[in-house]
């Protein structure tokens, strides 16, 4: 609070932030708003965050990792990055939302969905699909978009998404994606292109994270639709970490306790990132998902982690090489 | 490597060209040996044998080995190609329209890797406005076809413009002396004009075969199903965490980089090609038969093919909604050059003005250590300098964090600081530009190998021989004849540095802003109105730069008369 | 009665009519051949003569079509070939700067005619050797140009065309880099080559001794005119103009006013009356210039008296060049064979004597000295 | 009593000491200079002569520290200079193939030494016109190299090299492509620079003319050495082995055995006893060489009888050239200032003389004609 007594630290938090620039840029300024303590952050895709880290490890240049997926903390935390702390806020969070030793916390969900073209849909005479089952339908031939899930988290949350629904069944999983090989276009590299796709119409639906096709409908793009499927649909957690060896230790703990509050994680939605907040006190804006309102599988972030080589690996041999009949 | 000695082209090094040498060889070890080193360490672990073993007993690995050399083959070919092609129009034909021509080949030098293939895919996808509603036809460029259709386009203006510089300052009276001996135009340009060119043919595509291999960017938007070795490396770092596969991949990637270089090398070293001599004679005849239009033509498509791509990305910086809604707005573009894109843009150009020159210079005084000066030592500074773009920017990124986050210390005495880092020298900004200009030597380099390879050694001889030392020889006489490499070079390096993005993301601190990554998390949020207009900003932001390094390097000397039809300046 | 068709005329007959040539880059604009008609026969061997830069190597390179006139036309074997290219044309040419290949080797370089006439294997081969032999070259087949000497560099140029045999040759002083003995040979070589078959050959040169002993006729250019163009001998002793008179060989020239003009011309010189043959143009009374070569004349010591005095003596080997003081301006006297140790000192009185019937009277059109001067 | 110091010696006195160089490209690798040792004295005008490719121009490069000798080494006054570059040596060359900067205008490339010495923009360009003006440039300064002739291009390599003025001057041949009045006026003007200033000058000519003329010494060289360096008329007409007789000038040989040898040597040639000038290493019974220069021999027309006749003859203006079919060989005969009426035709039978005191004999060491085959 104002007036208190200054830290010991350097009165400053550095933050590698994992998710989009303005999220970051706006969560940051709300955290100095609010507390006073000067903020200052790099953006970093989860990949980059975990090298530099961990390279950096020697004289840490960060206090704080702030978004991006859960995996990348389990990756950090395997090379022992990240230092152990237990925000009193984060007892608020779902326990499925947040490592079991209390390493990282969950601080947003972003959850899998179709994003329909409707003028693309409509002259095929189709809806949007609100099934997994909707999405191999004959008419949607070379029209489905999906990154590949070796590149693409997106993908890979998609791929385990199927096993998930399958009970674990790694073998039905690959059967579906297989049943859905010849709908789709492409895999692309990355998880956003579809997106991108389904808004040029060069597809008629893809499957992506819900808040992106909200994001770019929100650019204009009025004729994107989001539904979810109602076998059950699979999700990211975003992680918020404290790195070992801070050197703004007292700072970077405020952080990630304001992190935890309703406040903090509603500022996203303002800037345009819909991703919905773990916190369950936490306002949703307009766009933003209600939990409450989708069906979610039971998605084991450990397992899939723990698999994705091999999973992509099947996936490779088993679907993506295959021929489009 | 060349013979020593045997050669009366070479001359033992003096003391003068000693510091010279010292320079570069500094650059390169601190700029690319040892980071790389520092990476490749990993990928000698045993951890990482078993890698090796996988990757050489996997199918579908050895089947991303062979589209990655596929890939740097064909874009190395036609890179080359249509540089050759636009380099030849503009030095040999009569055709009107040349300097219209030879702005537009510049344009792509300027390729933010969201851009083009954005604008590829608008035009030239399955619902593309060129391919699906112009012609109908049901094409898309997703695969190895626009991979090497993109990143040709984008490299394709390094080996014009070496190229072009060859190309008026060869001696015409060789071609000359073919034609009196019965040889048809065809065969000048087999015989003659090819072989001379070769060292302009083949830095050009060493570059483009090193640069296509190691591209991250293009293959993420464009390559669909073609998986090549750089963007599973990129995988294993942000995908996997997995340090060792990406060191690994990493070497693998090196080894056809070396080696077309070592081939390039071995190949070129046996020949002289020196056609700017100190006995000038005879006068370029421009082409003015039929022949000319089909070549004429085949420039022209390509250069209304850029300027559709290019002009896609400009209309979409300046209206509403890219696809959508083509209303006009200067909303996007007020977003990047008042908003929260200011400082990113100012950033980045300082910082690219801080690296361009460096990167000209070093890049053409190592071309000229090694053609002219020693050629063992010079061989291997060039090879390392090559091998700055030959792995993907984020394993370079790890091998600077891995080399110079750490204070270097002797006992207790700091004799390094660190260099990454918000805390470290410059704000960290010193090893950005150290990255920008390992990014960007190879273009100065390998331009300037071919350039000075043709220049006749005599000349530098002459100058010493009047009291020049080897650095004031190669000022005055050396550099003004290469001055065409040194505009390919410094231009080349400006816009690599205002585009680069996947080694400065792991060297960014909290200070610096970095026009590319703006861009990319724009482009990456599906804001494509403002994507665009950063692509457009950074297009105008390098083509002023060029106007500039015209200006400080020079108009070309005009070597040799040019006859037959209009003359255009340069 | 039946005629037979008059045998086809030998190729190679070349034809410059009013050739002119303009550089333009330059104020004033450079006119480097200005209006130059010259009929060459078929398998004549012509020499080109003038200072440098009178434009000798332009003119060759207009008949090799590398080059387009301002004006005029070429015409070979009696065809306007002005728009020919230079790869249409049966030319070969030599260059002053050689222009060798520098990415082949030696006998690539003689070969690549060839070649391009794709002339069999063995063919190829056995012309190239036989090129290499004549230009003295057997050894050096596999070397880069750059690790030849210039005068070896030089006699590949000259292989390189001579191989093909073309009906023209078009030679820019090919041999300015080679030795007297080499020299020697080479003109040999040449002529041997050209005459065989029956090739027409236009040769530039600098050095009057090869003019003279090669060639048919002799074309004298100044400026990028022509000033003369006759047999050797003619050009020596009957130049039509001074700066013949004076750019071939050396010339004395004394004022003279010839007192009578017919067959010969009556004139007064070194205080001896002769007769001299003249010039067509020599007019009675008008002022004219004896012309008179410095071995024609004779020089004897003459003790006291005599007409002229040694100024200075140069010694060459085989000749001895004395400067001699008249009271007609200073003389230039060669006396060959000379024992050098008789030398005429500076300084002594002797008689010059002019043999009148190797003298020329030409008439004064321009000034003697101004010769030379360029640009 | 005190003894002042020497006077300091004027700078520019060169040693070349047992100088080799060899390229080793090759197979076999190629001996370019081969141990050439010579004194060269400060101011002293040196000229090397040799057939082509005999290591004319390599030796120059190793004086002017272009190349590096694979042995012996180069002296500049005393000092051993074969680790000082070029820029560091005070020397200027003038290259064969000329080498100007081609983005350089003429007086650019002129004055560029004067600049890279910092002299003051006055007097460079003061000296830069004095050149233009004395290799008759005035006019071409603002031209490129391409813009001019071969000579004018060549006369742009000397001047940029004379304006230097530095102690030693090297020359490549550095007047081939003048003609030959031009030649004249650039050989007085070289020498007068040379001279006034001192300048010790190693110039390579393939005129023997030129080298006759200019040089204080003639170095002859063969296949990388050095075979005789002497004063021109010693080289002329005494000759220290056959092929300096037979490469320089032309020579008569007549194989003779000399009965007695002390101040002269007694032999017996064309049918005559006489006394002649012999080489040291000539001995009693041992079989020898007369060497006759043609300008020496004379030559009658003899009707009936005679001892030989005539072959060829060959006009050259200022002489006539006869090949004498003779019992000894064929003898060239030189008739200076011949009458062209008077020319005495094939076939005639002729007396030919020798001038006993200007021939000279020599030992017989080499084969005579196998003079001036190369490589
Ligand atoms: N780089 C090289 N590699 C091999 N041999 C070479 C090289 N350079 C020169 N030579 C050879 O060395 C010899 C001497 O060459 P140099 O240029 O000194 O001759 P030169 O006396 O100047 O002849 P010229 O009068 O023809 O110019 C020649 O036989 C030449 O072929
Ligand atoms: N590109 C050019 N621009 C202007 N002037 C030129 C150009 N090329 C040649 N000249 C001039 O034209 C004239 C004739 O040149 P050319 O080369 O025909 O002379 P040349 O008779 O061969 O002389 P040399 O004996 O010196 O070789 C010269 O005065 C030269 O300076
Ligand atoms: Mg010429
Ligand atoms: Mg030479």
């Amino acid at each position: 609070a104002p007036g208190g007594p200054p830290p010991p630290d350097g009165g400053e938090v550095v933050i590698a932030c994992g998710a989009a620039e303005e999220w970051c840029a706006a969560t940051t300024r709300a955290f100095t708003a609010r507390t006073g303590i000067g903020s200052r952050f790099v953006r970093l895709s989860s990949g980059e965050a975990v090298a530099r880290i961990r390279f950096g490890r020697d004289a840490p240049e960060f206090d704080v990792w702030h978004g991006g997926p859960a995996d990348g903390y389990a990756a950090a935390d395997r090379y022992g990055l990240l230092a152990n702390y237990r925000s009193p806020n984060a007892a608020a969070i779902p326990a499925e939302y947040k490592d079991p030793d209390g390493t990282w916390t969950g601080v947003y969900l972003g959850v899998l969905g179709f994003c329909s073209n409707t003028a693309v849909l409509a002259a095929k005479g189709l809806v949007p699909p609100r099934s997994w089952a909707e999405l191999l339908h004959p008419a949607l031939r070379q029209n489905v978009g999906i990154a590949h899930p070796a590149t693409s988290g997106t993908a890979y949350t998609a791929l385990w998404t199927q096993v998930a629904r399958h009970g674990g069944d790694v073998a039905a999983a690959l059967r579906y994606m297989r049943a859905l090989h010849p709908n789709v276009l492409q895999y692309s590299k990355s998880g956003g292109a579809p997106a991108q796709q389904v808004a040029f119409g060069e597809v008629g639906v893809s499957v992506v994270f819900s808040h992106d096709c909200v994001a770019t409908r929100e650019q204009g793009y009025t004729h994107l639709r989001v539904t979810f499927p109602r076998e059950g649909t699979g999700y990211e957690v975003g992680g918020i970490a404290l790195i070992k060896g801070a050197r703004n230790p007292v700072s970077a703990r405020r952080y990630v306790d304001w992190a935890l509050t309703p406040q903090a994680q509603e500022v996203g939605q303002s800037v345009g990132s819909y991703q919905v907040p773990t916190h369950p006190a936490a306002r949703r804006f307009g766009m933003t998902v209600i939990l409450s309102s989708v069906t979610l599988v039971d998605y084991d972030t450990v397992a899939a982690g723990a698999r994705k080589t091999e999973l992509t690996r099947r996936f490779d041999a088993e679907v993506g090489k295959a021929p489009k009949p | 490597m060349s013979r020593e000695g045997s050669d009366r082209r070479i001359r033992r090094p003096r003391a003068g060209v000693w510091p010279a040498a010292i320079a570069c060889a500094a650059l390169v070890l601190a700029g690319t040996v040892h980071p790389l080193g520092a990476v490749l360490g990993t990928a000698l672990s045993a951890d990482a044998l078993r890698r090796y073993a996988q990757f050489f007993t996997s199918a579908t690995d050895l089947t991303i080995l062979r589209n990655t050399l596929v890939l740097g083959v064909l874009v190395g070919l036609c890179g080359t190609a249509i540089g050759f092609l636009f380099a030849f129009v503009q030095a040999r034909l009569d055709v009107p329209g040349k300097r219209v021509l030879h702005l537009i080949a510049l344009v792509p030098v300027v390729s933010p890797p969201f851009a083009v293939a954005t604008a590829a895919v608008v035009l030239f996808g399955r619902n593309g406005l060129v391919t699906d509603r112009l012609l109908g036809i049901d094409y898309d460029i997703y695969g190895l076809d626009g991979l090497v259709f993109v990143q040709s386009l984008s490299l394709f203006p390094v080996a014009y413009l070496g190229l072009l510089g060859m190309l008026r300052a060869m001696d015409p009276s060789l071609e000359e002396a073919a034609t009196t001996l019965g040889a048809s135009r065809a065969r000048v340009f087999r015989t003659v004009l090819l072989p001379l060119l070769a060292p302009g043919l083949a830095g050009p595509f060493l570059l483009l075969f090193v640069e296509a291999v190691a591209d991250l960017a293009n293959p993420l938007v464009v390559s669909d199903d073609y998986d090549v070795l750089a963007s599973q490396a990129y995988r294993a770092v942000t995908g996997h965490y997995d340090m060792t596969s990406a060191a690994v991949y990493s070497v693998i990637l090196l080894a056809p980089s070396i080696g077309v270089f070592a081939v390039q090398r071995y190949w070129l070293g046996r020949r002289t090609r020196t056609t700017v001599t100190g006995r000038p004679s005879g006068s370029v005849r421009l082409i003015s038969g039929w022949g000319r239009w089909p070549v004429f033509a085949l420039a022209v498509f390509i250069a209304l093919i850029i300027v559709v791509l290019y002009g896609t990305v400009v209309t979409g910086g300046l209206t509403r909604l890219f696809g959508v809604d083509y209303t006009p707005t200067f909303a996007h573009l007020a977003e990047v050059l008042f908003g929260t894109g200011r400082e990113a843009v100012l950033d980045t150009t300082l910082l690219a003005v801080l690296a361009t020159p460096i990167a000209g210079f070093f890049g053409l005084l190592i071309a000229w250590v090694a053609v002219r000066r020693m050629p063992r030592l010079g061989g291997w500074l060039d090879l390392a300098g090559t091998l700055g773009v030959a792995v993907p920017g984020t394993v370079l990124g790890i091998g600077y964090l891995l080399a110079y986050h750490a204070p270097w210390y002797i006992g207790d005495a700091q004799v390094f600081p660190s260099l990454v880092g918000g805390g470290a020298v410059a704000g960290g900004a010193a090893i950005i530009v150290l990255a920008y200009v390992v990014r960007s030597v190879p273009a100065a380099l390998r331009t300037g190998t071919a350039a000075l390879s043709q220049l006749h050694p005599n000349l530098e001889e002459a100058a010493a021989d009047l009291g020049s030392g080897p650095l004031r020889a190669f000022r005055t006489v050396t550099l003004p004849l290469v001055r065409p490499a040194m505009f390919t070079g410094l231009g080349y390096a400006f816009a690599r540095c205002m585009t680069s993005v996947s080694t400065i993301v792991l060297l960014v601190t909290p200070g610096t802003e970095i026009i590319t990554s703006r861009l990319l998390g724009a482009a990456t949020n599906n804001r494509h109105g403002v994507a665009l207009a950063y692509c457009t900003v950074l297009t105008c932001i390098v083509l002023a730069g060029f106007g500039v390094i015209r200006l400080l390097v020079g108009r070309d000397a005009v070597l040799h008369r040019v006859t037959g039809g209009r003359q255009e300046r340069r | 009665m039946t005629f037979a068709t008059p045998p086809a005329e030998a190729p190679g007959r070349l034809g410059l009519e009013r050739l002119t040539k303009t550089f333009p880059g330059r104020k004033p604009p450079v006119t480097a051949v200005d209006e130059v008609t010259l009929d060459v026969e078929p398998g004549e061997f012509i020499t080109l003569l003038g200072p440098s830069g009178c434009g000798k190597t332009t003119t060759l390179r207009i008949v090799a079509g590398l080059e387009r006139a301002t004006a005029g036309h070429v015409r070979l074997d009696g065809e306007i070939i002005d728009a020919r290219p230079p790869q249409r044309r049966p030319m070969a040419m030599v260059f002053q700067n050689y222009a060798l290949f520098p990415h082949l080797t030696v006998g690539e370089n003689i070969a690549y005619g060839l070649r391009v006439l794709r002339r069999d294997r063995q063919e190829t081969d056995s012309a190239v050797d036989f090129a290499l032999t004549g230009m003295n070259l057997v050894g050096l087949e596999s070397r880069s140009p750059h690790e030849l000497s210039g005068g070896q560099q030089q006699r590949v140029a000259l292989a390189r065309a001579l191989v093909m045999q073309p009906e023209v040759l078009l030679f820019d002083e090919p041999l300015s880099n080679l030795d007297a003995k080499l020299r020697g040979s080479m003109r040999a070589e040449i002529r041997r080559i050209q005459r065989r078959l029956g090739i027409t050959a236009l040769y530039v040169t600098h050095d009057q001794d090869e003019a003279m002993t090669m060639s048919d006729r002799i074309v004298v250019m100044n400026k990028g005119r022509i000033e003369q163009a006759a047999r050797p001998a003619d050009i020596y002793f009957r130049p039509a103009t001074v700066f013949v008179a004076d750019f071939v060989g050396r010339a004395n020239f004394l004022e003279v006013v010839p007192g009578r003009v017919d067959d010969g011309a009556a004139v007064t010189a070194l205080g001896r009356a002769m007769t001299v043959p003249a010039h067509p143009d020599v007019r009675v009374n008008v002022a004219a210039y004896l012309m008179a070569r410095p071995e024609t004349l004779s020089l004897a010591a003459a003790g006291e008296g005599g007409n002229g005095s040694v100024l200075r003596a140069t010694f060459h080997g085989h000749s001895v060049d004395y400067e001699v003081e008249t009271r007609a301006g200073t003389l230039a006297v060669t006396v060959p064979g000379p024992d050098p140790a008789r030398l005429l000192g500076e300084g002594t009185n002797v008689t010059v004597t002019i043999d009148p019937e190797r003298a020329y009277l030409l008439p004064r059109r321009d000034r003697v000295r101004a010769v030379n001067r360029e640009p």
